[in-house]
């Protein structure tokens, strides 16, 4: 099978082409059918190909397929090869099943769009780039698959782009995340530097020779690649650009913006994961901002009233449970959350998007209310990913994902119990604002009439959606309650097992803590949201607790933080060196230039007897030359 | 009579060649320009008839019969060229020749 | 043979120097047959016969008639001579002039350099030359056919004047439609 | 000369009928159709020759010529040019000269000089091919004699290469002089036994002013600007490519036979020149509005770049060059077949302002441009950027430094007026101009496809350029 390894990424690619080459010649059905379908076709080979790895694993424990070598010159040599292993193979999985879902989807609720074409022909070219970054076996190839996405993202955060506040969202997108990225790139040159490969398996192999474990340089560029993780992945303390990001329509937040591209970060460091491995101080820096960020993210997500910011906070703080995971060493706990997070995650921007669009494009979640009725497909679809997010436990799927992290939190060999703390707050705070969505969107009164209800080609997805959201918890049970980890077992083949402390206690205490922690979540929020409650009357009255709900409203006032420490400053400053030296500088260069192509160009005056001169001259100076020599 | 050096020759050869090169620089007229380029052209030629005898080849000779046919070659063009500038411009002074600049 | 080319060459590099600094074309021209023909007798002294009677034949001969015809089609006589004149403005050619005496030090201290080595007085014979041109360089001898039909071509076509010489953005196309 | 020597001067052979092919065609009065097609046959006839004969190769063709496996890519590439040059002819001339037909024997003419370029080993056959070459092109360049100041470009052109030519007579003079041999081999045994004396350097000295005209290298550049600007678009891009690729073919092997990087002063000369040629191209395209122009001075910069890779003088580095100059003419053929093909009979398509929004009016043919320009630019995936990485990477290995830092800086000033052209191709200020119908649909969409294929070819080199690599390889055992 792996004969068509390419044709994963190719499709999208081809689709991408046809719909930003033809696209405006296109019917509207045409161009939903290239979009879709190309997606479509791309997962059903992903899928058979995954299921004949699945069958019969290949002896290097993975596939490969080299495209072309694109050059050999000297030592370095680059490839244009693709790779498929047991890490690769859960997110094209994810990718590409997702990304059809999300497409079909697209083609009704995009229906109305101006931009028809241009929407898919970006979608496309984000899933070939999401692919290529996945699949890639060399870090050159990733990185262009890294910078597609970027792009990607940034095209579709802005893809209405007459409202001003639209692309401002996605150039903020884009510098942000160019911070990560230009770390990484640093990083990426430093391992090449060291290793002489850019060929992963090479570098895994040989790291463990050329490093001692917790060397300066090695952290060093765990450091650095964790930069780019943390850009990508909105992590502290560079999340602020994501919660703006959910200016792209729905399906892009689903897609970008929840299941893929935010986790490639994820992605990123557990492939290199023995890089990693070598140097602590990276890892205790990975779970510190998992942690933080998850604690962070979900305070903000807790007071939120725009339904689509409640879910990019939530994603922000899901995210910090997979680094945490990561930085504690649970590798395949980390890919499980991801796992799941990706399902039940889109399922509720899908839903999200339904409920906006019906309700004439309102996003203030108190506008809503009393859906439960009027939408009962989209009503029991939200709740099943919203329980998910909450980690109700054993009947969705993320209970299973996050009771593992919760566990590792305390007991891996990175694990630390302020981690377990704060891991165990973060499932508090998710399942309160979990319960406080669905409550104030579909109980109460409606306050806004809906319009036209969601077709067919919208609700599917979101039951198929809804189905996984419950049924992929199944397939890795806590190992004290059931002996069902076909997950791990599949991830363990890429990444290593988890090392955990000695002397533990028992690991159902932790699972009955969890499942308390998160029940009572479920049930402050329903306290304080069934119906109008008295307390929260109350509360609203006190001015320190709205100064408080403010402050976490405008999530943690990182843009602020940063428009004080960083922006004016460097503003005072450039307002400063206006006239200084660094701005003539620059300047003083384009100048020169300009200057000199002045002078040269008075060399060009039409006149043959001066060219005759020039010619002397050539010829003086190259005598005189040979004199002086 | 003391014998003849190579040097000799070679300077007299570059004497020629740079009075060509100074009369392609000073003059005006088109065709004094022409006139220098077939001076240099025929120091080169000279040269490599030296050359030749130096070293007891025919091999200069040869060279300088083909110096001839590109000098007669050039030269054709060169004059139809002059023919067509007198015709459009009216003058053969190269420094009306400067429609072509930056 | 020795005092032969010194006497020669003299009388080269001075027509030479009659030459570019003539106001009348045909001056000029007929200092330049003298010093071609002050040539021809250089390359007899070098022991060259047959290049010296191509000099007589095809330079004097051949090339300097062709400017005589185009100098004489032009009429380019007193009027040209007295713009020559307006024209060889010392500021006009001293620059050039010790420019070219610079780059001519510069050679000759180069040559100077060198060993003397003596030129041997033995004549190199045409049939000598018309061996070697019609032996090892005959492929030579036929790429050159080519160059002087390119001359030809090259000459025949742009000589040629067109029946109109309108500005271009007025001539009118009579196969246009 | 033996039957394999003859057969391996087949092409050459071809090539050389060609032009009297097209005489005796002219002279029985055939159209310019039937000219334009039995010249494009010769054509493929020639590289058909080169290709029957490539199993005998190397051969050599005492004392004038050699023609090995490097020769052959030289050749191939000029007759590639050629070929598509002589498409691109046919709906310009047609349009404008009521005698377009001497203009095809010209240009064969000139071909075969630059292909004599690529195989003489020996001064006498290096001259006759310069001199075919140059003179064909001053009757090329003023071929349109009554347009575009078509005739002060010819005179120029003729003045400063006549002038050049003397240069490169008075310095093959001094050679033979000091060394009693005029084929490159000799000279090298006795520059063995004697050493370099100065009067050797100094006739080295004069050569590389008239190699320097030829390459439009500073400060012998001065010409480039207005004679591509002053010439037939098809003539420039002549100039543009086999004119140079048959310069650098025979610089290539003079300084091969002779080790010329062995010499101090020389490699000294080369680096200066190719620095200031860098800088100054680049410097001078800057503010310029006249697109001829611009490639002009980009071509300036360009050859200095190839001079980088000339520099090490070891195969890496002619392998390199090889590589640039396909990309290079490629490239730099595409532009000029979008000049081509936007100019009209009135109106010659070289002002920048020419191309606002292009890309709206006719995108295929402003995607082409794009590309072409990009790849002068050496942006990533097309041909320009991994020629110039070749060019780094050869550099690097033999550590010539100060060369490097120039091109990649001076690169970085090459972006801007680059993307300045692109810019205007995406700029929205649409004239409501009706595209003209063509005269002759058949060559136009001909010319049309080329220039798609040649865009494609572009990306092609840009993304698999293995293979291409392997064939130049394959060739440059040949020897």
């Amino acid at each position: 099978m792996q004969h068509y390894l390419y044709l994963i990424p190719a499709l999208p690619l081809l689709g991408f082409l046809v719909l930003s080459m033809a696209g405006k010649r296109l019917s509207r059905n045409l161009i939903a059918g290239i979009g879709a379908g190309s997606i479509c076709v791309s997962a059903l080979i992903a899928l058979i190909t995954s299921a004949s790895f699945l069958q019969s694993p290949p002896a290097t424990g993975a596939y490969r397929q080299v495209l072309w070598h694109w050059f050999v010159t000297g030592h370095l040599s680059a490839d244009v090869s693709l790779r498929m292993d047991a890490l690769s193979l859960v997110f094209i999985c994810i990718i590409t099943f997702i990304g059809a879902l999300i497409h079909i989807y697209s083609i009704a609720f995009m229906r109305e769009d101006r931009d028809y074409a241009r929407f898919f022909a970006s979608m496309n070219l984000f899933v070939c780039a999401m692919l290529t970054l996945v699949m890639a076996d060399n870090l050159v190839l990733m990185y262009l698959g890294w910078e597609g996405v970027g792009l990607c993202s940034y095209l579709l955060i802005g893809f209405w782009y007459e409202t001003p506040a639209n692309y401002r969202a996605a150039n903020k997108a884009f510098v942000i995340t160019r911070i990560g990225d230009t770390a990484m790139i640093i990083g990426l040159f430093l391992l090449f530097k060291e290793l002489g490969t850019l060929y992963i398996p090479d570098i895994l192999a040989k790291a463990p020779q050329q490093f001692s474990s917790g060397a300066h340089t090695i952290t060093l560029i765990a450091l650095l690649l964790l930069s780019g993780g943390i850009g990508k992945s909105a992590q502290l303390p560079l999340q602020t650009w994501l919660p703006d990001a959910m200016a792209g329509p729905s399906p892009v937040s689903a897609l970008i913006h929840a299941a893929t591209m935010v986790t490639a970060g994820v992605y990123l460091i557990a492939r290199m994961h023995t890089l990693f491995e070598l140097s602590p101080i990276a890892m205790q820096v990975t779970a510190i901002i998992g942690a933080v960020t998850l604690f962070i993210a979900g305070c903000s997500a807790m007071v939120q009233t725009d339904i689509k910011r409640i879910l990019a906070y939530s994603t922000i703080s899901q995210i910090g449970y997979m680094f945490l995971a990561l930085g504690v060493g649970a590798w395949s706990a980390a890919i499980f959350h991801f796992f799941t997070h990706a399902f039940f995650k889109a399922l509720l921007f899908l839903a999200a998007g339904a409920v906006i669009e019906t309700l004439h494009h309102e996003h203030d979640i108190f506008k809503m209310g009393g859906l439960r009725k009027k939408m009962p497909v989209i009503f029991y679809t939200f709740t099943i990913g919203a329980a998910a997010l909450a980690a109700l436990p054993l009947v969705t799927a993320g209970f299973f994902s996050k009771d593992q992290i919760l566990w590792y939190a305390w007991s891996a060999n990175g694990g630390h119990p302020v981690l377990w703390a704060l891991a165990l707050m973060g499932a508090f705070i998710t399942a309160f604002y979990s319960t406080r969505l669905i409550l104030v969107v579909f109980w109460g009164e409606m306050k806004t009439t809906p319009g036209h209800l969601p077709g067919n080609a919208m609700t599917i997805p979101l039951v198929i959606l809804a189905f996984f959201s419950v049924a992929v918890g199944w397939i890795e049970w806590p190992h004290n309650i059931m002996h069902v980890s076909l997950f791990s077992e599949l991830v363990q083949q890429a990444l290593p097992t988890t090392i955990m402390k000695g002397d533990l206690p028992h690991e159902i205490v932790f699972q009955f803590i969890a499942v308390v922690v998160s029940l009572l979540g479920i049930y402050t929020g329903y306290v304080l949201y069934y119906g109008q409650s008295e307390l929260l009357m109350r509360w609203k009255q006190s001015d320190g607790l709205m100064n408080v709900r403010h402050f976490l409203y405008k999530g943690w006032k990182f843009d602020q933080l940063y428009d004080m420490l960083l922006v004016r400053p460097f503003m005072f400053i450039t307002g400063i060196n206006k006239s200084d030296v660094s701005d003539k500088l620059y300047t003083a260069i384009a100048n020169a230039n300009l200057y000199l192509n002045r002078i040269f160009s008075v060399s060009q005056n039409g006149s043959l007897r001066w060219y005759v001169t020039g010619v002397l001259i050539g010829i003086l100076f190259i005598i005189t030359l040979q004199l002086l020599l | 009579m003391s014998t003849l050096h190579a040097h000799t020759v070679l300077i007299v050869a570059a004497i020629l060649f740079v009075l060509g090169l100074a009369g392609v620089l000073t003059r005006k007229n088109i065709i004094f320009m022409l006139l220098s380029i077939e001076i240099m052209l025929n120091a080169a030629g000279l040269a490599f008839v030296a050359a030749g005898s130096r070293w007891q080849q025919p091999d200069g000779q040869v060279m300088y019969l083909f110096i001839l046919a590109m000098a007669a070659a050039e030269v054709s063009v060169a004059l139809a060229l002059v023919l067509q500038i007198q015709h459009q411009h009216k003058t053969l002074d190269v420094e009306e020749l400067k429609e072509l600049k930056d | 043979m020795s005092l032969v080319f010194y006497i020669s060459s003299f009388i080269a590099i001075l027509s030479t120097i009659m030459v570019i600094t003539r106001y009348q074309p045909i001056h000029a021209l007929l200092y330049l047959v003298v010093s071609f023909l002050a040539l021809a007798v250089t390359f007899l002294s070098l022991g060259a016969p047959f290049a010296a009677a191509l000099q007589v034949i095809v330079y004097a001969g051949a090339i300097v008639v062709l400017f005589i015809f185009v100098v004489m089609m032009l009429n380019l006589g007193k009027q040209t001579a007295q713009q020559e004149k307006e024209w060889l403005q010392l500021r006009a050619w001293l620059g050039p002039s010790i420019l070219s005496l610079v780059l001519l030090a510069e050679m000759a201290v180069l040559l100077l350099q060198d060993d003397p080595t003596g030129m041997p007085a033995a004549v190199v014979t045409p049939k000598q030359v018309s061996l070697s041109l019609y032996g090892e360089y005959i492929i030579a001898v036929e790429l050159v056919g080519f160059l002087l039909m390119t001359g030809i071509v090259g000459a025949a076509h742009i000589g040629k004047h067109k029946k109109k010489s309108l500005h271009r953005f007025l001539q009118t196309y009579p196969n246009l439609n | 000369m033996n039957e394999l020597q003859l057969s391996a001067l087949l092409p050459f052979i071809v090539l050389a009928m060609a032009s009297v092919v097209v005489i005796l065609l002219i002279a029985f009065r055939l159209s310019h159709t039937v000219i334009q097609v039995v010249g494009f046959l010769m054509m493929c006839l020639v590289v058909f020759a080169t290709w029957y004969v490539r199993d005998t190769l190397p051969q050599e063709i005492p004392p004038l010529f050699i023609v090995d496996g490097q020769a052959a890519v030289f050749t191939g590439l000029i007759i590639f040019s050629v070929l598509v040059i002589g498409l691109f002819s046919y709906i310009y001339f047609e349009e404008r000269e009521e005698n377009p037909k001497e203009y095809y024997i010209l240009l064969f003419l000139a071909t075969l000089g630059a292909a004599i370029l690529t195989i003489s080993q020996h001064f006498i056959s290096l001259f006759i091919g310069l001199e075919l070459l140059s003179v064909s092109l001053y009757a090329l360049i003023a071929y349109l004699r009554n347009r575009n100041n078509a005739v002060e470009a010819g005179m120029k052109y003729l003045v400063l290469a006549a002038l050049s030519s003397a240069f490169l007579l008075f310095g093959m003079a001094l050679i033979y002089m000091e060394t009693g041999s005029m084929k490159f081999s000799g000279i090298a045994e006795q520059l063995k036994t004697v050493g370099s004396t100065p009067l050797f350097l100094m006739g080295l000295g004069t050569i590389i002013v008239a190699i320097g005209f030829k390459l439009a290298l500073v400060p012998f550049h001065l010409w480039a600007a207005d004679v591509y600007q002053g010439s037939p678009s098809p003539v420039t891009a002549f100039i543009a490519t086999i004119s140079k690729i048959g310069t650098f073919a025979m610089l290539l092997r003079f300084a091969q036979s002779i080790h010329l990087q062995q010499y101090p002063l020389a490699v000294t000369i080369f680096s200066v020149i190719a620095i200031a040629s860098m800088v100054t191209g680049n410097i001078l395209a800057l503010q310029q509005r006249n697109l001829k122009r611009l490639l002009a001075y980009s071509s300036i910069a360009h050859f200095g770049y190839l001079l980088v890779a000339f520099l090490p003088g070891n195969d890496a580095g002619t392998e390199a060059a090889i590589f640039y100059l396909a990309a290079y003419s490629i490239t730099l053929l595409s532009a000029f077949g979008v000049i081509i093909l936007l100019s009209s009979r009135q109106h010659e398509a070289e002002e920048l302002h020419t191309y606002d929004g292009l890309i709206w009016k006719r995108p295929i043919i402003a995607t082409v441009l794009a590309i072409s320009l990009l790849s002068l630019a050496g942006i990533p995936l097309t041909a320009g950027f991994l020629a110039k990485f070749f060019v780094l990477s050869t550099g690097v290995h033999q550590a010539v430094w100060l060369p490097l830092i120039v091109l990649v800086l001076s690169s970085v000033i090459g972006l801007y007026y680059y993307l300045r052209v692109i810019n205007s191709l995406f700029s929205t200020t649409v004239s409501a101009e009706a595209i003209p119908k063509p005269v002759h649909p058949f060559f136009h969409i001909s010319t049309y496809i080329t220039l798609v294929i040649m865009a494609g070819l572009i990306c092609w080199l840009g993304i698999f350029p293995s293979v291409t690599l392997q064939g130049i390889r394959t060739f440059l055992m040949l020897h």
